[in-house]
């Protein structure tokens, strides 16, 4: 039993931390997260140079990393910092593309960005409800239907898409050009598209794709948890900054008792986010790791929506600013819940797992 | 014990329905529904058709204007105006404004000013909150110098809603500074073209520009723009704080907003079925529906004694309290329900094909962020707890 | 609209308030409540001839009210004072008895004490799910099934009881001595029992009983929720003398910011609790009857656990000691969630109103 | 970063396994899991039992007669003890005094005492609280008088858990009153049959006996028993309440508490379907389990820190604070699961055919009542986050 971080991945970690807290302010974050394309391409760049994007691939696939530790550590530093960037998408996809047997150099050095299209309006988590087809066109194939809320979907350059060909569900590519795509910016910043095919042309990566696509929806809900703790450690030191600092009445806020239970209670749901997620990265390709990753994505959808409004609240009327950098944590921290599976439905899939013995 | 309303009552909200179905503007309520920002001319048409109606200054006695109503049909119609989705009242010249010119003000304020606001020609904004001086108003430091027959003004507001709309502002300034915060405070009337004003825009955490920043450099100010004696204004600022409030808790707000998820769910489809049968977000549904339910009877348990006994009772600030958190739980099963849907920023939230929320609902998201701030203005519900505590639990 | 309560309903309460209050204090009570019988049965005769049973029926039935309000006036007071006596037994049954128009003398009159006898160990709320099954014998009936937790059963001399002919759920009527009767004391004081039946000799009251059942339920429920009030409202009290008496590291613990929150916002939750009584008496024998009385329940068992557990906690040890007559409140309001419809099973009824539109 | 146990931790938990399915009686794992009383019988075999096999004292150095086991093995032991419905070891010996003993007490005392503590020749309860200083455990005012070679103590100690069974008692007692609370109070070792001790038992709510209250009424103490200075037991107090303290989650006991409730929910029938199956029960299970699954990480990596530092940290209060919850969440689901089956009193729950619970839950609704304590006893919850707040927060 070990919970301390290899000599690698501390390295790893101190490495983005840095680039991330030179390049990625507060203000140049929000210039790049709330104007489009909602992503800095030249930071992305940079970012692929430091090597963040090959920590998130294993090493038979020209990778350095792709375990679940080596997932959290670099989604922890995205969420300290608040990074826009899609590297959601670049984790996902390269799962996948690995899972393909496909060619990864491009992603891993940032030439190529991926967006990986799952969700559909009315089946917007798992993988059991989708609608889009594929059928068969010349030597290739043609995907037609429409895929909602794709992450990094502005500035893709290719769309990996689940499809269904009867009852089986594939995996395929398609290339930026051949969709349809409306991009916009996300509330919180960051960029998404509503991917539109119609008989779009298709690469056929996998046929039966469903534990492929299984697989990279659990490594990205524990990208997701793993960035929420890096928001909330982040919100927590905003936060004892302020009580420490903020009068009212003559003393620090932070010497009213009322705000000091609630602080430690948010505290304290900190240290579970923290110790869930590590459940989930641990559990991560193995048997137990759609209902570990389940858990993990609950617990993470719980505790930050606390966190969000708690730390809004003893903020008063500063914390809903667009001025206060704790705001836009507060909105991400929220608006992660809704990625990949909400908190309902995590529990729900959690709760399958109880009924049946 | 009576819970349904009197015939006369019933009467009167048909009639105010009646009213609100042939007067509300659609376009102006479209945009209430969608959660959207007013332009300055929506609150300003909307105002005019109220007072030719002889229903804008709901709480003035009739000799000013008022309509002469009771506490149960003013909440009437509040509720009504609410579930119609009419603009809210803009508050600073009606509700507050005018109650203190009519208790603390001269005959020659009042003939001045009442008439004006009645008629739309002075947009009123409040200032009181002072960076540093949030919920502690007492602290406030912009300070008015009388020298001759003018005030000298210095300092800072914050948080002046539509500030940026307004002609003119009431406004606590420190005129002591040397007795204790409270005793050295006036009440004080600016015109916001003053030389030495200036309004900047806070921009809040989904974008919207609704509140703002108004600096004071040696602003002019004549003395007889001083309501009340120099150095009385905390007597009106507790006046204004404690001020009968019948919408204290947003009963029709929530109404609204919860009409307005359940239609939402019973649409919604999301993986195999409607939103409404996810056992889970009903149940959250089903319980935001009974705390409202009750919250309902409160408030009309507490407009019932204040009818009697003309006091609105320190419950209001249980109802300030409760009526918050009730409010954000239902914005925040309007955001949860459209999913990863609630995604795109507001100002560009899709529309016509490649819409993914319906219509109402592609504020959803911000409008839950927006909404935080709720529970912290108008005394957080931190200071609500502080006072039921002293008052009611005598702690 | 009015709140104030009749000047009748008031001197109801006031006199039954001071019966109480005379005849059963804490001691008292909880020698009566915790040995069997679990009630007094003197104090249930004088209850009797206070007029309190009549105040459950209405006029056209022996009685002086039924209505909803009569109904919470009575149990609010039963509340406040912990009383132990089976008056919910005799408030379902008057009500069953009204419906099958048969006389109610006897029980107004506190010689006869009725137990309504509807629950099964495998349905212990609503009516869907019963099993008891009644078929013709002779002249009259027989039973067959079990009942179980039957409140006020020890004391009973006749059961109501709910059982099925074919399809149709009837109601019947079995004298103490024709059943099998397993007797016990409740964790929080008054008693209950078993009931096995074994073509158990019954006489039919009313053949299709769905309706009037129902409505026993939902007086009962109503009833249940007053009683919370009441016993919130003494708890307060006792909380309230508790923090401004009870000192710690120098001062009274209700000088402590986070207590005071806390109680606020219990404080907060009587008032909803007392106005959803206030929503499900007004709306019993109407249209929206079943569905007012679950969201009552519902907010009262989600409030009184909280109610439970926040007041045992800011009593600190003492709250947890038999002797301290808070701890047998405490228990008695988490009880009532479990009796005739609990928390979850509520929100489930108020669920399903949501769903059909 | 490493969460499976190491081959040698895992062969250890094996030998835990083996020796509790071999040694632990099955009438007493009963009891436990049933959640009755248990006599003092039952204790005295399991700690024999224990110790036959050097696995009692086991936060013991060797020197001592302790196993010598690291952090990560005792939580190991102490899990499984807990999933095996094994009794807990009653701590005030074993886990309170002898460390305080080697640490603070003389050569004398430890030959004298720690040999009768591994033995069972002598129960030892303990005497901190009083009516009156509960949280504020440096206001008490038990006083010890020295007179010659002996103290006389007089004054009430409350909450001495299994005090009934005690042959000896270790307590805070005031030596000086004239000087600052904490800097006047000494650490004193007292014969429970000592003329003028009376022990009365307090009845908790669920109608169990398992604390008291003990009297003193001029109890004669021979100035031998004091360990450590005069006036220097506020140190060791320090050192008991912020003493290494594994088990302070209590995952043990929460994990055989949920496999117990799911075991209920799988097997109990409410209207037409399994408990299990109801999407409001299992939604309450599942979080619970989540939050469960949390906290054993949380503590595992506690520990690991412990491991490595030797020091426990701070987050010992967390874990005291949500270790707590949790399993008052689970016995609350307990409680909930059996409906109206929970009613019957504890002391005459039905049996035999007339059974309304399954065997092991005929205490559920007394067991969620009972442990309610858990927040409030060992340092309140309220203390904890006043602990945190001082410590790790700095404010």
């Amino acid at each position: 039993m070990d919970f301390d971080q290899t000599e690698d991945r501390r390295m790893l970690a101190e490495t983005l931390n840095r680039f991330l807290a030179d390049r990625y302010d507060i203000a140049t974050r929000n210039t790049v997260a709330y104007d489009a394309p909602w992503h800095s391409p030249d930071l992305w760049a940079q970012m692929a140079e430091l090597g963040i994007l090959h920590a998130l691939a294993d090493e038979d696939h020209g990778g350095m990393g792709g375990t679940g530790f080596d997932i959290t550590t670099v989604f922890e530093e995205l969420g300290r910092a608040l990074c826009p960037e899609p590297v959601l998408g670049a984790l996902m996809g390269l799962r996948l593309l690995s899972a393909a047997g496909a060619e990864t150099e491009a992603v891993l050095e940032g030439t190529e960005r991926l967006a990986v299209a799952i969700a559909e309006p009315e089946a917007p988590w798992g993988l059991d409800h989708l609608e889009t087809r594929a059928s068969k066109a010349g030597d290739g194939w043609a995907l037609t239907g429409r895929k909602s809320v794709v992450y990094g979907g502005p500035s893709a350059t290719r769309f990996l898409v689940a499809a269904l060909e009867g009852d089986m569900l594939g995996l395929y590519e398609v290339a930026a050009g051949d969709a349809r795509i409306t991009p916009y910016g996300m509330v919180e910043g960051g960029g998404a598209a509503e991917l539109f095919l119609d008989a779009s042309p298709a690469k056929r990566l996998i046929p039966d794709a469903r534990t492929a696509l299984q697989d990279a929806l659990n490594a990205g809900m524990i990208a997701l948890c793993a960035e929420a703790v890096g928001v909330a450690e982040r919100m927590k030191e905003m936060l004892l900054e302020h009580l420490k600092t903020r009068t009212q009445f003559g003393r620090t806020i932070g010497s009213f008792q009322a705000l000091q239970h609630r602080t430690v209670d948010l505290v304290t749901e900190i240290e579970q986010m923290r110790s869930i997620t590590i459940l989930a990265a641990d559990a991560l390709g193995g048997p137990e790791a759609d209902r570990k990753a389940a858990m993990a994505k609950n617990l993470i959808g719980r505790a930050g929506r606390l966190m969000s409004e708690e730390t809004m609240q003893m903020h008063g009327g500063i914390g809903v600013t667009w001025e206060a950098a704790v705001s836009h944590y507060a909105k991400r921290i929220v608006m992660i819940d809704a990625q990949l599976g909400d908190t309902d439905y995590c529990l729900s899939q959690v709760m399958e797992g109880l009924q049946v013995a | 014990m009576e819970l349904q309303f009197t015939d006369e009552e019933i009467a009167f909200r048909d009639e105010v329905r009646a009213f609100l179905k042939a007067e509300l503007p659609e376009d102006i309520a479209g945009r209430v529904r969608r959660g959207e920002e007013l332009p300055k001319d929506d609150y300003e048409r909307w105002h005019a058709i109220l007072n030719a109606r002889g229903w804008l200054a709901t709480i003035w006695p009739k000799e000013y204007g008022g309509p002469g109503w009771s506490v149960v049909e003013r909440h009437i119609f509040e509720e009504e105006c609410a579930m119609a989705s009419a603009p809210r009242i803009v508050p600073f010249g009606i509700t507050m404004l005018g109650p203190v010119l009519q208790k603390f003000g001269s005959k020659e304020q009042c003939d001045a000013i009442l008439p004006r606001i009645l008629n739309g020609d002075d947009w009123w904004c409040q200032g009181y909150s002072e960076p540093g001086a949030g919920s502690d108003l007492a602290s406030l430091r912009t300070k008015a110098v009388r020298e001759g027959d003018h005030y000298i003004v210095n300092g800072q507001k914050t948080w002046t809603t539509l500030g940026q709309h307004a002609d003119r502002m009431f406004c606590l300034v420190r005129t002591d500074p040397n007795v204790k915060p409270q005793a050295g405070i006036s009440f004080l009337l600016i015109d916001m073209d003053a030389p030495g004003v200036e309004v900047r825009p806070i921009k809040l955490i989904d974008g919207v520009h609704d509140v703002n920043d108004v600096f004071f450099t040696d602003v002019k100010v004549p003395v007889e723009n001083l309501v009340g004696e120099e150095n009385s204004g905390w007597t009106i600022a507790k006046f204004l704080l404690t001020h009968e409030r019948t919408n204290i808790a947003g009963t029709g707000f929530s109404n609204q907003a919860f009409d307005t998820v359940r239609a939402l769910a019973r649409s919604r489809r999301v993986n195999g079925r409607r939103l409404i049968d996810d056992p889970l977000f009903a149940a959250r549904l089903a319980q935001a529906e009974i705390d409202l339910e009750a919250m309902k009877i409160t408030n009309l348990r507490m407009l019932a004694r204040a009818q009697k006994t003309g006091q609105p009772g320190l419950e209001s600030s249980m109802l300030k309290i409760k009526g918050t958190v009730i409010r954000q739980e239902l914005n925040d099963l309007a955001r949860r329900a459209l999913g990863p849907a609630a995604a795109p920023f507001p100002a560009e939230a899709l529309a016509g094909n490649d819409a993914i929320a319906p219509e109402d609902h592609r504020r959803n998201a911000g409008a839950y962020f927006n909404n935080r701030k709720l529970s912290i203005y108008g005394g957080s519900n931190e200071i609500q707890r502080n006072i039921l505590t002293k008052a009611m639990l005598e702690l």
